[in-house]
């Protein structure tokens, strides 16, 4: 198939889709018609785009969490437990490693050895292997809107049987579940792939039920800038709504300068409704999301907590329709259910206590917009133009000239030339910004930003900043500062 | 042997995609004098017996983020007996199992693996590097 | 003798200081000269006033817990493990409640139990009945600037036996002192009581120690409107100057509002700068205080943590000179050191991820100076009016005609006609202004206000309003909403 | 004497100063028909006792909230047994140790002291009201 930002026809879809079913035996349960019936029936609460919705007009900050266990039943008793003892507005079901990357007889063998050894020895729950009624397990035991998150490259096969299964949400993306999820996965065909994933989205929404996508917004999660993943959530949201999908939610990960953050999901929703607009898609809804942050945590827990509630602080002023959120174990393995819940509850009493809380514009903020805005387009418009009209194609262009490039990637298709670093009240700027198609004024101001840090550390901006910067909020700071 | 610089193996294993401490891991063990080479993530047993023998390396350095690093790291060591390079120290470090766990249980799981040095989470390159350097010397490897 | 704003004179100081060591037998240990070389001896990064300097200099945030128990060794270890493990700037010697209400009899009954029983059955240091010897043991023994913090009507024997035993800073007044922490006595006496403890710091400052002092800013913690407490720390303030104090610590206890918070402290800071400057006291050196959330707790250790970090990021946009933390354990009993250590800890993660991170002027924030440094004026315009020109002797007259009055106080010397209520963004305004002296633009500015939120919430401002604002922190939110 | 008012004396005992719970309490009270005598802050037991003879009340609340309530709180049903109103109900609540405890410790600590019932910290007026209303119906005094 030729990679084409055009939405696919019923036949290419019906072709795909004969092998994608075939991938695991669970494939085979799948029928379409009665699929769209069970979701027909899911109540308004539960269904997570009509949720995202509401909250939106009514200005409300959800919370979800991140959660997923090997065996059925212990998945079902997490996500209760986190929706009564988290008071969680939205669940998630993580997928685990194997099934991330299509390894089905090893998460079979997750699923075995966990049944033995009676604790979950997969860090997610394997979907595909349960099939449609484990999945179908799941939805009806939740009494509460259910989205899919994973990390998966080739996620088809997934969302077949989790979107059959009920789920009302999927989360990830051609370009999102690639660069920062695989090392050597062709970017064409995870766009295709997540075409199809679309295009099954947009078959859904044709039969009157809106599942919600997400494309992935905070990428390796590691000092990506603001600009770097605004342009990226469009383009996948963009992809998307080509493939008739008529809800979606997009997505920033925390930097941890406040007047960054707030100015980095503003320019996110003015940019996407622009483009959106621009681009005949104005019948999507687009809400966002902000993920608490993504990068390295302390290991200790009361700092964890005061992580998790400065992301809590900054996605309700920044009035994000939902936040993602970390828990008081993030630095050491897979949160426990209490501190799961833990996490959700901090984060729900700031949510509460800032509901009504708005950051005011002001000249940083309004600065802070401008400069995402502008690089933005920057990247948007030469994406554009190396496709010739075509964001798919462009893309894969972008990517192959680093005009379009994710810091700190596993995957060998991006340049990895760009490199990030913080100035010195700790906003992520451009240490060396490698490919990216910015204007000589936008390079001067990352410089200026850079040389001004350098000078208050008195120390040349080299890579040893970049590292200590990685390091830096583990440590207990936002700025890594030499010692 | 003085002066030769030693080489070690370094990568992520089984199917993780955790690409950050790899990048460090790398750039510190160059800039100490190391001559690295790394795997990236995504890497199998295979792959790492492979590389070593090819190069010749010293050690292996696994590393395993994502909790699936029991699993995907057991029988390392015996596949590397059976490659005839049983003498390459094999560290293991990283998030190695799934969930907040004492790391003395840890521990003693991946010694028990044949692993040579197990490190948690938070653990600074310097530290590996400085026990590295100790362990080589040992054996009579005097590096960089 | 009768109260006037006006520096005693040597003979009126050493008269009544015959009288005052002689309240409890450790009186008898102190020896004024003997006092000053010890503490000419403290080295500087031990000094309070100096660290507070350096650090309003630097635009630093010093964190500092509360914390006190009854036995010497036992303290030491308490202290000791919140400067390790708490990370703590500075810290504290909090005064059970019995030695604040002087009743150092029971004090000696709580030590002998709590020797007994192995635990501690005062909650807080007993500084007097330990006397001299005892307070500098822990004074020894602690590397790091330490202040008395308590809640004492009368403290002078307590300023006295401490000082003398080298802290280095002294918490209290004679407004903040008395208000939210006596039932029946007299306004008057703690005025003169506390200039005799201002007089004892400026005796101390004449002979080359500058001993830090703090009026108590957030009064009964509970809804007080900033620019009532503002208002009370800058009289408590002159009035300290005026005998002599060279290091003053204004307080503001956290209302939850952002936009209000920052707007109090720079507002507090500007005002104070402004009548030091007028009144003659240019050579007193000014720093804030912001204190985390001091109303009622929510249970959950996990929202606790919430609360006590949005203190820290409050503190730290206000660039407060420092902030005094509360603990996960706060809503049910003293806190263990460990619990302290962890609020402070969370604190100091938030302090340092948002250094240099500074709350740029807004429409909103300018909005909120500019209400309260009316509304402060106004209050201490008439404050000085009443006083003819003599703020000790309006202040007397200001209680008694509700000029100034603290909502919630248990003491009969304020009028508690004022009643304060959040606006609909959870800003504290006035649901009644009492009698206040404020103009009719600013009361119709709080009724609008009022108003407003009852629009939202479909009911009448009524008391219920009140109560629920009461219990709404500790319920989860700010603003106490019908159920 | 169906229809009469209950009386209730309302205070918090020892060097106390905590007036918010005191007034919230007042409020709730008076709104539910009591007939309240509120002695505020700073009350010490003899005061109680007082206030009690005085105004032949049906219950003592009484409140602790920093910590002594140990301290303060011991000998006051000797008191009321002294002073021949034994038969009034004894309610205690607030933060009545000092530190964070098992609630069911302090309850029976406080039992024995002769307590008619504990509350902890968060306790809402409308519980209070509601079990006073039934221990008094109890005792044949119905209240408005
Ligand atoms: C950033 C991050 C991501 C990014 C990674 C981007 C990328 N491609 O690199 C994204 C968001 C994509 C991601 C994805 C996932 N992640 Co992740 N991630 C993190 C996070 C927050 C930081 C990791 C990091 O970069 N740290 C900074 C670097 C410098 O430190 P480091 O990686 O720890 O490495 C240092 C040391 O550990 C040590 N070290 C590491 N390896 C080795 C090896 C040797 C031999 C030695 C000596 C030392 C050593 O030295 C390094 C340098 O100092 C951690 C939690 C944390 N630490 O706070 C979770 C974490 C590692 N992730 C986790 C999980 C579960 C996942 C997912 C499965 C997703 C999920 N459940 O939502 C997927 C996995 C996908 C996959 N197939 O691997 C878990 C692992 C749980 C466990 N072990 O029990 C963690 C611990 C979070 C948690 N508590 O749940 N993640
Ligand atoms: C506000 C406050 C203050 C204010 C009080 C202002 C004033 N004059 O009222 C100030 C700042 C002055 C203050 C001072 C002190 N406080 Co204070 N304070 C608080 C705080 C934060 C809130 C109390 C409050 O007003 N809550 C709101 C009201 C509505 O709730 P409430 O008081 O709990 O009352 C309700 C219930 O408990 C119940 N209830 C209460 N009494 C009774 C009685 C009966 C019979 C019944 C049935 C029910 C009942 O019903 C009430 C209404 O719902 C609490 C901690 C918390 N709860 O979060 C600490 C707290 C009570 N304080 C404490 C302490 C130690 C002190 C000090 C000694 C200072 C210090 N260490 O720094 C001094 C004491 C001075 C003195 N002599 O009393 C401790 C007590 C520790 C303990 N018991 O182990 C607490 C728990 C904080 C802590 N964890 O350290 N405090």
């Amino acid at each position: 198939m030729n990679l084409k930002n055009k939405k696919w026809t019923s036949d290419d879809f019906l072709k795909v889709r004969g092998e994608v079913l075939t991938q695991w035996p669970t494939g085979a349960e799948i029928d379409l018609n009665e699929a769209a019936k069970y979701q027909e029936n899911i109540p308004a609460y539960r269904h997570f785009a009509k949720r995202l919705e509401q909250a939106k007009q009514q200005g409300q900050t959800l919370t979800q969490p991140r959660a997923g266990v090997a065996l059925i039943n212990e998945h079902i008793k997490l996500l209760n437990f986190l929706l009564k003892e988290g008071e969680a507005d939205l669940l998630p079901t993580t997928i685990d490693s194997y099934t991330r990357q299509n390894q089905y007889q090893e998460a079979q063998k997750g699923i075995e050895e966990s049944l033995q050894t009676g604790r979950s020895l997969l860090n997610g729950f394997p979907a595909i292997n349960h099939g449609l009624h484990g999945v179908r397990q799941v939805v009806e035991s939740i009494d509460a809107p259910l989205q899919v998150r994973h990390g998966t490259p080739d996620a088809r096969l997934l969302a077949e049987i989790t979107i059959a299964g009920g789920f009302t949400a999927f989360e990830g993306g051609g370009i999102s579940y690639n660069i920062p999820y695989a090392k050597n996965v062709s970017l064409e065909k995870t766009i295709i792939d997540w075409q199809y994933c679309d295009r099954l989205v947009g078959w859904y929404a044709e039969n009157g039920i809106a599942v919600n996508r997400e494309p992935y917004g905070p990428l390796t999660g590691t000092l990506v800038p603001p600009s770097v993943s605004n342009a990226i959530a469009i383009l996948e949201g963009l992809l998307a709504a080509e493939q008739g999908v008529k809800s979606i939610t997009l997505g920033y990960g925390q930097c941890g300068n406040l007047m960054q953050d707030v100015a980095a999901i503003r320019s996110l929703e003015l940019l996407a409704d622009e483009y959106f607009r621009k681009h005949g898609y104005q019948d999507c809804f687009l809400t966002s999301v902000f993920h608490q942050w993504m990068g390295g945590f302390p290991q200790d827990e009361a700092k964890a907590f005061a992580v998790i509630s400065w992301g809590a602080a900054a996605a309700a002023l920044a009035k994000a329709t939902k936040v993602i959120v970390k828990t008081p174990h993030e630095a050491l393995g897979i949160p426990t259910k209490e501190a799961n819940a833990a996490g959700l509850r901090a984060t729900k009493q700031l949510l509460n206590m800032l509901a009504g809380q708005v950051m005011p514009l002001n000249y940083q903020l309004q600065e802070e917009i401008d400069i995402i805005s502008a690089e933005t387009h920057c990247i948007l418009a030469k994406v554009f133009e190396l496709g010739q009209g075509d964001f798919a194609v462009g893309t894969i262009r972008a990517f192959q000239t680093g005009v379009l490039d994710v810091p700190f990637a596993p995957s060998e298709r991006t340049l990895n030339k760009m490199l990030p670093a913080r100035d010195d009240q700790g906003a992520v700027r451009f240490y060396d910004t490698g490919n990216l198609p910015f204007t000589d004024d936008i390079k001067a101001y990352h410089c200026d930003k850079m040389k001004e840090r350098g000078r208050v550390e008195g120390r040349m901006p080299t890579f040893q900043m970049v590292i200590d910067d990685i390091y830096a909020v583990a440590k207990g700071r936002l700025v890594g500062r030499p010692s | 042997m003085q002066g030769k610089k030693a080489k070690v193996v370094l990568g992520v294993i089984g199917a993780d995609c955790h690409a950050v401490g790899n990048k460090i891991l790398n750039y510190a063990f160059t800039a100490a004098g190391f001559e690295v080479v790394n795997l990236g993530v995504l890497v199998s047993q295979q792959e790492f017996i492979n590389a070593a023998i090819e190069t010749d390396a010293q050690a292996i350095l696994v590393a395993s983020l994502y909790g699936h690093g029991e699993m995907d790291c057991r029988g390392l060591r015996e596949r590397c007996i059976e490659a005839g390079i049983d003498n390459t120290l094999l560290y293991v470090g990283g998030n190695l199992v799934v969930g907040k766990t004492e790391f003395k249980q840890i521990e003693d799981k991946f010694y028990q693996m044949g692993y040579n040095r197990v490190y948690g989470p938070g653990t600074l390159p310097d530290q590996v590097i400085a026990d590295l350097k100790q362990d080589l010397a040992q054996r009579g490897f005097g590096c960089a």
